[in-house]
């Protein structure tokens, strides 16, 4: 499954997109956060304040509640800030 | 119509795009989102954005605006990239036959741009970089147009 | 800045005169009204109105906006005499730091032009010559700026 | 005094601009109206339904209760249309 980070995510994981196997215990973008958090300082710092975090499965937004199911892409980023 | 790019673009010359030749339109509305400086705070503005994502979101937010306003013709253009103050960052346009669904198409279509298209700030000034906050206002904003729709229904 | 006038307008180029070389500008919404064929049931729409009155209007108009708003530029042109289909009536700009107020202060002066303004529209089609009738709802768009108002006191 | 007709009101009088001598009886805008309307069938034709018609005094909108007072201009028109 690809993951992409935006702005200051991107910034704080140090990584703009990357391909992972998640574990089998992971099946919610709130799951998915908290493994997330466990792969390192850059990561734990990144997702600390977790429900500021926005997320897209897909190129859709979601809740953190979002069922994984069959994603292709998960992105993470701070709430928008355009126009 | 949408477009995500680097370039400028020329609000004379959009407008022309959509009009020209046409006799059905009576109202034409644009917004136009420019750089400030604030007072010099701000010197330099990137945008960066989800491509693929971005584009979906803005063909989805022109769709809802047309299912809820009878809309002759729309635009949202929005820039990504290092801008200046005083350079454009959107552009939103909407015709319609009578004022109010252009106005109200073009305030739902800017309100919903900042709270669900994929795009993020960042400014650079005098003490360094740092990336805008978002305001609640916006989402205030936006939360508006759904109790109006509820309320309709 | 008002201008009543029977030459087209440039609503880029008008933009650029009101924004140029300025950093201090977040938001521009623009207006323009134009002249619709409902369908081939008119030709041709000439605008009369009372020279004097008319400037006296809309500088009192734009004033009163620009008490309400914070807007750091606006404009009226309007046009009189003959005009096409298709063709351009009438263009309202504000400029401020933020959306809210320019796209309010544009639909304040628009609702405020098509009430108090001393122009009257005489529609010309296969069926003759008619003055176009004013509307109620202009009316009530009016009320609620007076109502709103109010409510703030 | 000078009065002025534009519009419909203008086309059914058949005058755009007069200087007239209004009689001391005539004190307020309905008065004039009132008085317009006996100077032939197209001033009555004209003013018939009065309530439709607006008035400016000295180039502002007036109600039909107003005062004529040391008025030098006062227009007559239907409810504008511009826009």
């Amino acid at each position: 499954m690809r993951l992409l980070y935006f702005a200051w995510v991107k910034e704080k994981t140090g990584v703009a997109a990357e391909d992972v196997t998640l574990p089998d215990s992971v099946a919610t973008v709130a799951e998915l956060i908290s493994w997330l958090k466990t792969r390192g300082p850059e990561f734990a710092n990144a997702f600390e304040q977790s429900d500021v975090i926005r997320t897209a499965i897909d190129q859709a937004h979601v809740q953190h509640d979002a069922r994984i199911g069959e994603a292709r892409e998960i992105a993470f980023f701070p709430p928008v800030t355009g126009g | 119509m949408i477009r995500v790019c680097q370039e400028d673009f020329d609000i004379g010359a959009e407008i022309a795009a959509l009009t020209d030749g046409r006799t059905d339109i009576g109202a034409i509305v644009t917004f136009t989102g420019t750089v400030r400086d604030c007072g010099g705070a701000i010197t330099e503005m990137t945008l960066e954005h989800y491509p693929g994502m971005t584009e979906a979101e803005l063909e989805r937010i022109e769709a809802q605006a047309n299912s809820r306003w009878p809309l002759q013709a729309s635009l949202i253009v929005h820039r990504t990239g290092t801008l200046k103050p005083g350079e454009n960052i959107v552009l939103v346009i909407t015709a319609s036959e009578h004022r109010e669904a252009a106005f109200e198409a073009a305030q739902f279509l800017m309100d919903y741009l900042k709270t669900s298209a994929p795009f993020w700030k960042r400014e650079t000034g005098p003490d360094g970089r740092k990336w805008v906050e978002a305001k609640t206002g916006d989402e205030t904003a936006t939360a508006r147009w759904r109790d109006r729709k509820n309320a309709a229904e």
